[in-house]
């Protein structure tokens, strides 16, 4: 009889519904857009490697169409980590995701079969999130580590010499996904228009507040993380130089002060996003 | 688990792209890194270095000169002057015809030393000749290699064989001449060729050297020179490409005197981060730099990017000034 | 056996200004209950109320004795059918049954055999490996019924499940509904449709407008609807023939063509069906394509029940 | 034979000409986005920039000391650029959902059963975003110039910069053509307004990504074509007379910018059909 069967714990009952989970979100319709995101970095990492066995990149002159090349392999692909990866890839998966670990089960009306098992909601969340977690790390990372393998060697790049620095990076990304995706997992479950106030978040506040004096980055994910990027800041856009500016003013955090503001962050988003689904009623539209 | 195939396969080559990439990467990283296990290869010319020499380097001068460091160089700094005054007054071009250069520095008697240079590359012999004598020099044979002397200078020339000059005080090259017909060279010296273990293969450039009689010079702090006192041996080497990667390894007469050279380093590496505000073309530099220390050694690495190494040079501007017409 | 299975006090909910539950008070006896409504009247929310969906905006609910707002204990002992036609396309019929088993604490080949046996109850076992997203609307409600009682709930909680079945269907899911109550298990069905109801159960719990209208036996409703003409409409191939046909009855008391259709009002539904489906039968009257039976005549009632 | 009960009454109103079906369509979607409180509270806020630089013309004019903020074609310019983040917001928040929503509920096919061509559709939905994207820019903008005279009780600086009223407009409805066009082209291939509000945010963000990626490897701005953002900003640096801040030929960057919206208008005229073809 049914009595017979206790209810699954929070853990195993986060792992359930991960298993559930991932497949349906690896193959929702945001895979194409995911796949776009984290195959665009491969791709320029390809153009990039086709141009230097063309005349026009002369890689032993150091220059691609007679302009002079500043940067070696290594370079580029720090360069690649921070305008692709840190700054767009891992917080708009984290933004997509994050907001959509119930919004698209509520969305699709299937949360109802979720919300009715003999099952925390919260591990419905914790689930989802984990399945979040799988999801992009296992084609995010790998796309880092191919356009390593062919940006690094250009101009003489090291393979050997720059694996800690890669270690750093895929550590840095992975923490950079898990918390983004905590912090949007709560803003979905508590916002009515999630998707916006992340944007508004992600492209409005952060690099807003990580370039202002005082305490205001403080209240940012991206001030941690990029205090814990193992290349130097590319200073193309204004707000970069400004950042540059400061930064070599202000005493910035050390290593493993950014990582327990990480992990506070984490730890407190998920709890509250947790809570939050705990609480809230999810009215389906008819 | 209620994955689908098409998930797994996904999961798969995921797991698959990482695994192969930290699998290479690690390969990659630990040939790359750990110098004990493959130690710097040794030039052949190491057999005309006397065996008793205290301390010897190398430098490969081609690596230099064609790296990307040196190119980024010449953007600012297109010509030195001496350079070219000294191709014209040997005919030997420092951009092209040296491979590298073997150094070697030997005691001579108990406060003296001497030293031996010996170039491998391309050059013209009769035209080094020819200059050489004009220079008021006189040439000989000595054991069927041709020995140039400049006694103004106390400094004599041998050209050992193809494409090797040998450059140093005259009983040196005679001596050098000979060992290949006696006892044979330095490379035979296990105790100082064992310190190439220190460096890292492939290195640009290196430096070993056993210290039986350590002179600090009297410029170093009274409380550094004591400790360098302790330092029996040192390795050095350095790769030039993008930028100057390198290690330094000193090895302390006991692992007491080890310890204190490692704290006395860190202390100095704090000291210089706090006060690196005022200097922050050296944050690269410092940032770079890690210090680890296993039984008497004592190991610092750096790295500095190209852009580092520029920001180091002194008067990068001033000199851009003075190369202009 | 007499405990109630649901003890709703004074219980209301509101949508922001829209009003879904307006102060029920009710006790659901074990057994099956049909739950009777027109649509908005409120039967949905009840039921998400129920089962711990939503949680009451005043006043309180019980479920077999136990609170169910933010208790997912007590889900193990309830099964839910919802009414939305939502899946997860992409698994089969299978591997969702037994993933959702999974979530209601079945693990390995105790979830394999309750889901076999669901399947095997609603008559999807040859369809079980095949995805979802290819399932007919008739395949789909059956799979949401057979999630519904895979992990053998106490209380079977069921959201409209006849809506959109073809004859065969509906007959077997009526069938699975009665073998549950048969067991000694409580269901709780909703429907507009009083016709559907009365096929399972006698007890029934009218709602309307948020209220609760009445509650008890299906009889004492029924005759309250019989006072009242019910409304149904045949489509048929020659409509005219069918209506001359029909006139004949005593309890028909109107009729009227409506593009291709008749629309007749009977005094005896009952009756009326049985001679329809004999008319249909034969050949004199031409092919019956379709019946229907509007809510009006439900509505009538509710109508009196409100003025009386 | 009378008919004796009219079921209905024959509509005797008078009829939109053909062709202006379109304004319904821009008028429902307008009152629609402002029945929503939040949207009001972002289009206070893409305003705060104005009140600024209003505070800061007043200053100019009537303070001797605040010369430094003295107004300039430049100015106006900043305003523009700064008013970029706005754009995206306004153009994510109404235009997501106008084609997705419409997709989702299948009422395209109802839409275009009416007496209502396509373009009319397309038209009235791309009024709905320019309308608002035009209320964030080109108002303010042509308002700060207004302000400008007034504080001053000049007409000097207009006189003087007179291009500054065709550039303002020039510029405006470029940038706002652009971000709806792309927008809705966007809209119109999903049926999920977050979706699409997602790909809007990525094509943008990941164009200036690549853009940043060839600036960093080649050391030139010459490659500022791949970006929308770097492409409408090479525009309007010319537009507006002030120097060009990227080495691209101007005349490649709007080549770029109209490649995209004709791309973007290609992409409408595919799907924006009443016949659902499936494949």
């Amino acid at each position: 009889m049914a009595d017979s069967h206790a209810a699954p714990a929070l853990g195993p009952a986060a792992l359930r519904v991960f298993d559930l989970g991932l497949g349906q979100m690896l193959w929702s319709r945001r895979t194409v857009f995911m796949a776009l995101v984290a195959g665009g970095p491969v791709l320029i990492a390809v153009l990039l490697r086709a141009l230097a066995s063309l005349p026009v990149f002369d890689g032993g002159a150091g220059q691609i169409a007679g302009r002079p090349v500043s940067l070696d392999g290594p370079d580029i692909f720090g360069l690649m980590i921070w305008t692709f990866y840190l700054r767009f890839t891992v917080p708009v998966l984290g933004v997509f995701y994050g907001t959509a670990l119930i919004a698209d089960e509520v969305e699709d009306r299937t949360v109802t079969y979720l919300f009715t098992r003999p099952v925390a909601r919260g591990a419905v969340l914790a689930g989802k999130y984990l399945a979040y977690l799988v999801c992009t790390a296992v084609v995010v990372l790998p796309s880092v580590m191919l356009v390593y393998f062919l940006v690094v060697p250009l101009l003489g790049g090291d393979i050997g010499r720059n694996f800690p620095a890669l270690l750093v990076d895929l550590g840095l990304i992975g923490a950079g996904l898990a918390v983004y995706g905590a912090v949007f997992g709560l803003v979905g479950a508590w916002f009515r228009r999630p998707l916006l106030t992340g944007l508004v978040f992600v492209f409005g506040w952060e690099p807003l507040v990580v370039v202002l004096p005082g305490y205001m980055k403080y209240l940012s994910v991206a001030y941690y993380l990029q205090g814990l990027a193992p290349h130097a800041m590319p200073q193309g856009d204004a707000l970069s130089v400004i950042q540059a500016l400061l930064t070599s003013v202000q005493t910035p955090l050390g290593t493993w002060a950014n990582l327990l503001a990480l992990a506070v962050i984490w730890a407190a988003a998920l709890a509250a996003a947790m809570r939050v689904v705990e609480r809230r009623e999810y009215v389906l539209g008819q | 688990m209620t994955m689908t195939t098409r998930t797994r396969y996904v999961l798969l080559g995921g797991a698959g792209v990482m695994a192969v990439g930290l699998a290479g990467g690690l390969v990659a990283w630990v040939s790359s890194r750990l110098p004990p296990l493959v130690a710097q290869e040794r030039p052949d010319e190491l057999r005309y270095v006397p065996p008793e020499a205290t301390i010897l380097s190398f430098a490969n001068v081609r690596e230099v000169m064609d790296s990307n460091l040196r190119r980024r160089l010449r953007e600012i700094q297109p010509e030195l002057d001496g350079q070219r005054e000294f191709q014209e007054r040997t005919g030997i071009d420092l951009e092209r015809d040296i491979d590298y250069i073997v150094g070697g520095l030997v005691p001579d008697g108990p406060d003296d030393t001497r030293g031996i240079a010996i170039l491998a590359g391309s050059f013209d012999a009769d035209r080094l000749e020819t200059l050489a004598l004009e220079q008021g020099g006189a040439a000989s044979d000595y054991r069927g290699r041709r020995l140039i002397t400049i006694p103004d200078e106390s400094v004599a020339m041998a050209f050992l064989e193809a494409g090797v000059i040998a450059i140093g005080s005259e009983p040196l090259i005679k001596r050098t001449i000979d060992l290949p017909f006696a006892e044979g060279g330095v490379d035979s010296n296990d105790s100082l060729m064992g310190l190439l273990r220190h460096v890292e293969r492939g290195s640009t450039a290196w430096t070993i050297g056993r210290l039986d009689d350590p002179r600090g010079g009297g410029w170093l702090p009274d409380e550094v020179e004591a400790q360098v006192s302790q330092v029996a041996a040192f390795a050095a080497g350095a790769r030039v490409n993008g930028g100057v990667s390198g290690t330094l390894t000193a090895e302390a007469r006991d692992e007491e005197t080890g310890r204190n050279l490692r704290d006395l380093l860190q202390g100095f590496l704090a000291l210089a981060r706090l006060q690196v505000g005022s200097r922050p073309e050296l944050r690269g530099l410092l940032d770079s730099i890690q210090l680890t220390a296993a039984g008497t050694n004592v190991t610092l690495t750096f790295d500095l990017p190209s852009d580092a190494v520029l920001e180091l040079l002194p008067d990068r501007s001033d000199a851009d000034v003075a190369a202009a017409p | 056996m007499s405990r109630p299975v649901v003890v709703a006090d004074r219980m209301s909910k509101w949508y922001g200004q829209v009003i879904g539950l307006n102060e029920v008070t009710v006790s659901i006896p074990p057994g099956i209950s049909g739950l009777l409504g027109p649509n908005g009247a409120g039967k949905s929310t009840l039921l998400k109320l129920v089962t711990g969906q939503l949680k009451p905006s005043k006043g309180h609910v019980q479920v077999l004795g136990e609170p169910v707002w933010g208790n997912p204990g007590a889900y193990r002992r309830i099964g839910y059918c919802p009414d939305h036609d939502a899946f997860y396309e992409r698994f089969t019929g299978r591997e969702w049954l037994t993933a959702l088993l999974g979530l209601s604490g079945f693990e390995g080949e105790r979830a394999a055999g309750a889901a076999e046996r669901a399947l095997e109850t609603v008559g999807l076992t040859t369809a079980a490996d095949r995805k979802i997203g290819g399932y007919s609307k008739g395949m789909r409600q059956r799979i949401k019924l057979a999630q519904a009682i895979a992990h053998e709930p106490e209380l079977l909680v069921l959201d409209e499940p006849l809506a959109g079945l073809d004859p065969i269907g509906r007959r077997r899911v009526i069938d699975v509904i009665k073998a549950w109550g048969r067991d000694g298990r409580s269901v709780v069905v909703s429907s507009h449709v009083l016709h559907e109801i009365e096929l399972m159960t006698s007890n029934i719990l009218l709602l309307h407008n948020g209220r609760i209208l009445a509650e008890g036996n299906v009889h004492r409703i029924r005759e309250l609807i019989d006072e009242h003409p019910h409304t149904v409409r045949i489509t048929a191939e020659d409509p005219r023939r069918l209506a001359r046909h029909l006139l004949g009855y005593p309890h028909v008391i109107a009729m009227q063509l409506q593009d291709g259709a008749v629309v007749a009002q009977t005094s005896q539904p009952d009756a009326f069906y049985a001679e329809l489906t004999a008319l249909a039968a034969g050949d004199e009257a031409g092919a019956v394509r379709e019946v229907t039976s509007p809510d009006d005549n439900l509505q009538a009632v509710f109508s009196y029940l409100v003025e009386h | 034979m009378p008919i004796h009960d009219h079921g209905y009454a024959r509509y005797q109103g008078t009829r939109t000409p053909p062709g202006r079906a379109w304004a319904v369509i821009a008028g429902a979607g307008i009152r629609g986005m402002l029945s929503a409180r939040p949207f009001l509270f972002v289009l206070l806020f893409a305003w705060l920039q104005f009140f600024v630089r209003a505070v800061m013309l007043y200053l100019a004019a009537n303070v001797p000391q605040a010369d430094v903020i003295a107004p300039s074609p430049a100015t106006f310019r900043e305003f523009f650029d700064q008013q970029g983040f706005f754009v995206f917001v306004v153009a994510v928040y109404v235009g997501a959902g106008l084609l997705a929503n419409d997709r989702r509920a299948n009422a395209l096919q109802i839409y275009l059963s009416k007496p209502l061509t396509r373009i009319e559709y397309i038209a009235g939905k791309l009024a709905v975003v320019m309308a608002f994207l035009a209320f964030v820019t080109w108002v303010p903008a042509l308002l700060l110039l207004g302000l400008q005279a007034m504080f001053t009780g000049s007409l000097a600086f207009v006189r003087e910069h007179a291009f500054l009223i065709p550039a303002i407009t020039l510029f405006g409805f470029l940038q706002v053509l652009l971000a709806s066009i792309t927008m809705l082209a966007l809209s119109s291939l999903s049926t999920s307004a977050r979706y699409v509000g997602m790909l809007y945010a990525g094509a943008v963000i990941f164009s200036e990504a690549v853009f940043q990626t060839l600036r960093g490897v080649t050391g030139g701005t010459g490659l500022s074509w791949v970006s929308f953002g770097a492409s409408l900003a090479q525009v309007g640096d010319v537009i507006f007379r002030v120097e060009p801040r990227y080495d691209t030929p101007w005349g490649v960057s709007l080549l770029a910018v109209g490649f995209v919206i004709a791309l973007s208008a290609w992409v409408l005229a595919r799907r924006v059909r009443g016949v659902e073809i499936v494949t």
